[in-house]
């Protein structure tokens, strides 16, 4: 168990180390003079050789890789061209409002997907199964961004019922000031018992967390589906109905807990997924995320700063996993025995 | 199974240290500044509410986030919203009488070659660091800028010497004759802050944590980067101005990348101020009884800067058929007062504005230019490389409506939204073919004066720097070289100048077609009294100047 | 479950098949006209595989095309079954949930695979139980009672699947019948899977259920040797239909049919059934 | 793209249902004829743009700036535009663009993926060890970001979007040939041309690729749609498609910020982008539900 843990952790991190060589090439080939960049339109020469020397730029490429993944490991992710602020710093003000929101969707896309999965592979062939395979479809093929430019328009200030942008009542600042610990608004919230900012949050947070959750309710709901379906033609199953349990049974009690497996490899995929679909819903709905950061960043062709948000969400793409890896062999007891 | 659990709970631990640490623990939000005494629950006024009672908050929309450079000596960017309420110069711009007027310094006097000035500076102005505001802070204060040299810091290229003659005389003496009334004037660089603020620590360190050491009527309040509302200043109780009257008591930046989002936010009254709409939402807040809505014609206009040094365009003929093919009224009609008729390469509102040279489109005209240079319909096909700003929808609508004219010419127009600095790499090139046909960009003044576009962009330069039409004249480098004199003594030799220089550059080199200039379409709350907009500021809202109304 | 008693098949008939015809679209899956499986009897069906043997067996838990993709959509079944009472044909899903696992219990080929891989057996044991209203104390020790009399020890109810041999999981399977208190078992070559001495391991235990307990047994095999040690009597199946049958005894000695013969002679020693005995 | 191939239940019963034809077009296979319909009848609107498209001139250059913002009449069924072109045209030109990229993509990532994927596959031992870590790292990026960031660096326009589609895609494709293409090699037929001396490459191309297609074709078909949001997400970004080309994503952007004052600038091209990918997601999803069983 713990070789093949380490195994894991291994490949795992040889992944991350392709990742930053990948990112590393992928932000020296971006056009442009980060130099010049940073010193701005009027920089003199001697500026313009000042910042080429903070970035190393006149290291050759080996050396320049070499210090950047030494940078990484110190914590030094570079300084943002367009913020001027340390990209870690960045990071760590803009992330947590957008796993807010991911989490948020991810949440929903659970409660939804799981129930429409079982639904459809319950009534397998009939017209319950072929509306929810279609509506799934539909919910996959619909483009984010134009969805969330939808629904503001009809639900924010077509019929006035959710607030049009933003993560929470800012003038609750003002009354009601919220003490952040982990910078995750509705968990700080949370946890100081902060309601007028908590209720806000919610309010917020319920049009832009629908529209992400659309993609990934449409593939749980059609991977717990063809899971499940998989699952009940196994013999077990079989076995459980010759026990006297009926379909619903087989399929709740007894399938679903395989047929997750599959579906939680999947909720990692999606997560990371729905961070980068979220810098698109982000900006329509001015969440205070890393998505404005990101599409500041890719604006003003800021390297560091792109470099950082790919660097960050990749990583948590291979956490996700790792993590999904684990988790299932909480779930699954054979993965365990691996 | 029990493996599984410990590894998962310490996970999810190291999670949460990482960001606790990241975020130094239970900080009270909206308190970013620590040593700022933030807000208190209660005391204030509820932003909500922005059009009520005395201390009204006056909540402004940019589209942008607000800070990059909190430092008044380099800051050269967005701050400039928040930095123009915090901080003062010696002079300020008025665009109706296109001068400089009294801000800290109350009057001023140049001798007759415009080589010495020296300004009276304002009593019973402090900082808000409690030190009186006097020429001697007032020369370290701008001596500090030049020495650092960055951001616009230029501005001040001309200064050989700063002398403060008393408390309150502060003299300049330049190396060469320059309007250091309009310098004064900037936008950017021309602050004049306490040096002493941090003490013995790194001022720019200080500065960089959040706090200001200006004399304006406001001071930073709180400052989160990232946050939807960035940024909210407090009213500065010392003022010089004073406090008399209803006044806004306080200003929060909220963050709106969005221009529907923002519109939303103003119209349902959560905001003050939207700095920027496009025209069609404009239209719509003309129409709403809660908003006003005003435009204004900025000093920001577009250039497209035609290649005179290489390329097919080297034929004058040619770059005077392409100023000839553009659709100015269509480009107009499209921006729906977004932009304005332009004349001449200076905006209205600056000294050598020539409101008489109104460019036409003239598609005869464009093509019997063509048909002379063996091209044009029936000719040979003109193929044209065009650069732009990319995400730019102004600018996009130009170069479609650019390319679509051209199109019926036998002009293969092949347009290119680029980032800036890969737009102006590529303009740049040592290699002239590598480089652009046309390119199509912004110019604005960083103060308040014409010369601006002239030098940057039509004097000759090596390396190439923004002269990006790459003009070489040694007769208009010569007439550009003598404006400042003429502007620092004689106002009206300088209009005629700058009436001819434009004739040349325009007309006779053809180096440029200004296709509009941009109009500021402002929408803001009804209750808001006395807003003028001030160009030579973009942008910025003098909030102390307003009036909370009913 | 009380039904047992008022079963109004009094003479000891458990499955009761007449006229069986499966059919798949236009193909005739399996064809039995006559087989009766009475109480304590342990009755064999052989044949190669695709004969129709284990679709026979599924038909009588009315299981068959419940893995099927197509559902009910593409099987037909006519003729006869009646299994503890119950017209299986006929009776609506609820009736049929009603014998199975109680009356008529499952072993299947492949022991493992049979136990839902995620659940430690003994929950399976309670949930089952629980579904046919047995539960609390008295699960627990008709539980305890069902796994020791296949000779496993109680501790196993603590494991998962993967963590019992194959011999154990089918014994398992069938102490889950016993705390049912099925009265037949259909087992679908419930020792193929498994090592020649786990095998007879098996074979022991239903023999030794049928002799102490009376409990039938519908074995699908088609292993003629395991057939000879257990079986009363013997169905041969061959695409689909039934090519002869008769007293366990009589076929393996006098087969009629050709087939039968072949079958017979292909298993290479057949052990006499007396010297077992 | 993320839903990896799960089989549908395989009941003993269905092997005779395989060979039914009439099965093929009608039954379970609904989902998959209705999908290659619609997906039909867009590439016919594709392809007959010039002709069918009421002011084909505006799917191209043209404007007409003093038209600008019609709401939809009879003479432009979906209003027009900022600059006063047909959106109905430009929609129908769009398709164009959309179908293009997608074909592009899938053809070049497709063909990428699945020759490494079958050498990976067929070649085992550290060829395969050193292909698959390769696509580990590239699907550690979800696709969106890994291609947002190559499009930042190559200068927006059609081309930039397929390329860094099609990097980002590829290993999809490699991961899933490579685990059919290793359960084929180990097949009687590749031993036996293996015995009888055919060389490597030759089996490789001759038996492994052919028999290891069927999943990478139904996962392309399902990729379609994929493929199409990305790049309306990257013009609409700005890093795509430019002016004047037709181009939905982009479309989109032009007109976000006038949703709620000329809402059909906005609202045909999203919808357009919707049907598509909806189509290709459907004759996937019949596709995989047909071929996988």
């Amino acid at each position: 168990m713990s070789r093949y843990l380490i195994r894991r952790l291994g490949q795992a991190a040889l992944v991350v180390a392709g990742v930053v060589t990948l990112t590393f090439v992928i932000m020296r080939l971006v056009p442009g003079d980060p130099a010049v960049a940073y010193a701005g339109p009027r920089a003199s020469p001697a500026e313009l050789a000042a910042a080429r020397q903070r970035f190393g730029l006149d290291d050759p490429l080996p050396v320049q890789l070499w210090n950047y993944v030494r940078d990484l490991v110190t914590g030094d992710w570079g300084v943002s061209l367009h913020t001027r602020r340390p990209v870690r710093d960045d990071l760590f003000l803009a992330f947590p409002a957008s796993l807010e929101l991911v989490a948020a969707a991810l949440v929903i896309a659970v409660a939804a997907g799981i129930p429409l999965g079982v639904a459809a592979a319950r009534h397998k062939g009939r017209l319950p199964d072929l509306s929810i395979r279609l509506s799934s479809m539909l919910a996959v093929s619909v483009p984010v961004f134009w969805m969330a430019l939808a629904l503001q328009t009809i639900f924010s200030s077509g019929l006035g019922w959710f607030p049009i942008a933003g993560e929470y009542d800012t003038g609750l600042d003002q009354t009601s000031p919220l003490r952040v610990y982990t910078n995750i608004t509705a968990v700080d919230a949370l946890f100081t018992g902060n309601w007028p900012i908590l209720t806000s949050t919610l309010h917020h947070l319920v049009l832009p967390a629908l529209v992400l959750a659309a993609y990934p309710t449409g593939v749980i709901a059609q991977m717990t589906r063809a899971a499940l379906i998989e699952e009940s033609a196994r013999d077990h199953a079989r076995m459980e109905r010759a026990l006297g349990f009926g379909e619903t049974a087989v399929l709740t009690r007894f399938a679903l807990r395989p047929a997750l497996n599959p579906v939680l490899s999947l909720i990692a995929l999606v997560f990371a997924y729905s961070i980068v679909n979220g810098f698109l819903v982000e900006a329509v709905f001015n969440w205070p995320g890393l998505g404005r950061y990101a599409t500041d960043s890719i604006r003003t062709l800021d390297t560091p700063s792109i470099a950082g948000v790919t660097l960050l969400v990749a990583a948590l793409y291979v956490l996700a996993n790792l993590a999904v890896d684990l988790l299932q062999g909480v779930i699954d007891p054979r993965a365990r025995a691996r | 199974m029990r493996w599984h659990k410990r590894l998962l709970a310490a996970g999810a631990v190291a999670a949460l240290t990482l960001t606790a640490t990241a975020c130094g623990g239970g900080k009270i939000r909206g308190g970013a500044d620590g040593s700022e005494g933030s807000t208190q629950p209660g005391t204030s006024q509820n932003a909500q509410n922005p059009s009520s009672a005395a201390d009204a908050t006056f909540v402004y929309v940019p589209n942008l986030d607000v800070v990059t450079d909190w430092d008044p000596a380099s800051s050269y960017s967005n701050e400039i919203l928040a930095m123009q309420n915090i901080y003062e110069s010696l002079t300020r711009y008025n665009p109706q009488t296109k001068q400089a007027e009294p801000r800290l310094a109350t009057s001023w006097t140049s001798s007759d070659d415009g080589k010495k000035w020296t300004f009276t500076l304002r009593q019973g102005a402090t900082f808000h660091t409690g030190k009186p505001v006097d020429a001697a802070a007032a020369k370290a204060a701008i001596e500090r800028t030049m020495k650092m040299g960055a951001g616009a810091a230029y501005i001040w290229d001309a200064v050989k010497k700063i002398e403060a003659k008393d408390s309150s005389t502060l003299k300049f003496t330049l190396k060469y004759p320059t309007a250091l009334d309009l310098v004064a004037s900037a936008g950017y660089a021309s602050y004049v802050y306490d040096t002493t603020a941090a003490g013995s620590g790194d001022l720019k360190t200080w500065f960089g944590e959040g706090h200001d050491a200006g004399s304006g009527p406001y001071t930073i309040d709180t400052w989160e980067k990232g946050k939807e509302t960035e940024l909210t200043l407090k009213a500065f109780d010392d003022y010089w101005g004073g406090w008399d009257g209803p006044r806004y008591k306080k200003i929060a930046y909220r963050v709106t990348p969005e221009l529907t989002t923002a519109w939303q936010l103003l119209r349902g009254g959560e905001v003050t101020f939207v700095a920027r709409l496009n025209p069609q939402l404009f239209a719509e807040a003309g129409g709403t009884p809660t908003v006003q809505a005003a435009q204004t014609p900025s000093f920001q206009n577009l250039l497209t800067l035609f290649n005179t040094h290489s390329g097919p365009l080297k034929d004058v003929r040619l770059r005077q058929a392409l100023q000839k093919a553009i659709d100015y009224d269509g480009v107009v009609a499209v921006l729906k007062g977004a932009g304005a008729p332009a004349a001449g390469l200076v905006p209205e509102g600056l000294l050598g504005h020539n409101a008489g040279q109104t460019p036409r489109q003239d598609l005869a005209g464009a093509e019997a230019l063509l048909k002379e240079a063996g091209y044009g319909p029936g000719g040979k096909k003109l193929e044209l490389t065009l650069t732009y700003a990319q995400g730019d929808s102004d600018q996009e609508v130009l170069v479609t409506l650019l390319s679509s004219t051209l199109d019926k010419l036998n002009v293969k127009l092949s347009a290119k939204p680029l980032q800036w600095t890969t737009q102006w790499d590529q303009a740049k090139a040592k290699d002239p073919a590598k480089r652009q046909d046309i390119l199509v960009m912004y110019w604005w003044p960083d103060y308040a004066d014409a010369f601006s576009w002239f030098v940057n962009i039509f004097r000759s330069e090596d390396p190439i720097s923004f002269n990006l039409s790459y003009l070489r004249d040694d007769a208009i480098d010569k007439r550009i070289n003598e404006l400042p004199q003429l502007t620092a003594t004689d106002r009206d030799a300088a209009e005629k100048a700058y009436a001819e220089l434009q004739n040349k550059i325009i007309n006779e080199r053809a180096a440029v077609a200004v296709p509009y200039v941009m109009n500021y379409q402002r929408a803001f709350a009804k209750s808001v009294q006395g807003y003028v907009d001030n160009p030579a500021y973009p942008n910025v809202v003098f909030v102390h100047d307003l009036k909370p109304g009913a | 479950m009380s039904r047992a008693e008022e079963s109004p098949m009094g003479n000891g008939t458990l499955i009761r098949i007449r006229g069986l015809v499966v059919r798949i679209g236009d193909r005739v899956i399996a064809s039995v006209p006559e087989l009766d499986v009475g109480s304590g009897e342990c009755v064999a069906i052989v044949g190669e595989s695709g004969s129709g043997k284990t679709t026979t067996l599924l038909a009588a838990l009315g299981l068959v095309g419940d893995v099927s993709d197509l559902g009910v959509r593409g099987v037909d079944i006519s003729g006869e079954i009646t299994v503890c009472g119950v017209d299986v044909v006929a009776a609506g899903p609820g009736e049929l949930r009603g014998i199975r696992g109680s009356r008529a219990a499952l072993v299947m080929q492949s022991p493992q695979a049979a136990l839902n891989p995620t659940m430690r057996l003994g929950t399976l044991m309670r949930r089952a139980l629980a579904r046919h209203g047995v539960k609390g104390a008295a699960a627990r020790s008709r539980a305890e009672e069902a796994v020791k009399a296949v000779l496993l020890d109680p501790e196993i109810m603590r494991r998962y699947p993967h963590q019992v041999s194959g011999g154990q999981a089918q014994r398992f399977a069938i102490a889950l019948a016993l705390a049912l208190g099925a009265e037949i078992v259909l087992a679908d070559e419930p020792t193929s899977a498994l090592d020649v001495t786990v095998q007879a391991e098996v074979v022991a235990v239903l023999r030794r259920l049928r002799d102490e307990r009376g409990l039938a047994v519908l074995l699908v095999s088609h292993d003629l040797a395991l057939v000879s040690t257990i079986a009363d009597r013997v169905l041969v199946m061959r695409d689909g239909a039934v090519v002869e049958s008769g007293p366990a005894a009589e076929l393996f000695d006098r087969p009629r049919d050709a087939y039968t013969r072949e079958l017979v002679a292909a298993v290479p020693a057949l052990p006499s059934r007396e010297e077992e005995r | 793209m993320t839903a990896p191939v799960v089989p549908d239940a395989a009941g003993a019963a269905t092997p005779a249902l395989r060979r039914t034809p009439l099965r093929w077009l009608v039954g379970v296979d609904r989902l998959a004829v209705a999908g290659a319909a619609l997906l039909a009848l867009i590439v016919l609107a594709a392809l007959l743009a010039p002709w069918i498209a009421p002011h084909p001139e505006d799917g191209g250059s043209a404007t007409h700036p003093l038209e600008a913002l019609l709401p939809p009449s009879a003479e432009h069924w979906f209003g027009t535009d900022q600059v006063g072109r047909d959106v109905l045209s430009r929609v129908l030109y769009g398709a164009r663009t959309s179908l293009l990229i997608a074909v592009a993509v899938l053809a070049i990532s497709g063909g990428v993926g699945v020759v490494l994927g079958v050498v990976a596959g067929y070649a085992g031992g550290w060829v395969r060890d050193v292909i698959m870590r390769v696509t580990d790292v590239f699907l550690a990026f979800p696709a969106l970001l890994l291609s947002l960031a190559l499009a930042v660096v190559l200068q927006p326009s059609v081309t930039t979007v397929i390329v860094a589609i099609a990097v980002t895609w590829w290993p999809w494709y490699a991961r899933l040939t490579a685990s059919v293409a290793a359960s084929v090699a180990t097949r009687a037929f590749v031993d036996s041309a293996r015995c009888l001396g055919v060389p490597a490459p030759l089996i490789v191309f001759r038996h492994v690729l052919p028999n290891s297609l069927t999943p990478v074709l139904v996962q392309l078909s399902l990729d379609g749609g994929g493929v199409i949001l990305t790049a309306a997400a990257l013009s609409y970004l700005g890093l795509g498609a430019h002016e004047p080309t037709s181009e939905w994503g982009l479309m989109v952007q032009q007109g976000q910020s006038l949703f709620t004052t000329n809402w059909w600038v906005v609202t045909f091209p999203g919808l357009a982008i919707l049907i598509t990918a909806f189509a290709f997601n459907v004759l996937g999803e019949g596709l995989r539900a047909r071929l996988t069983r």
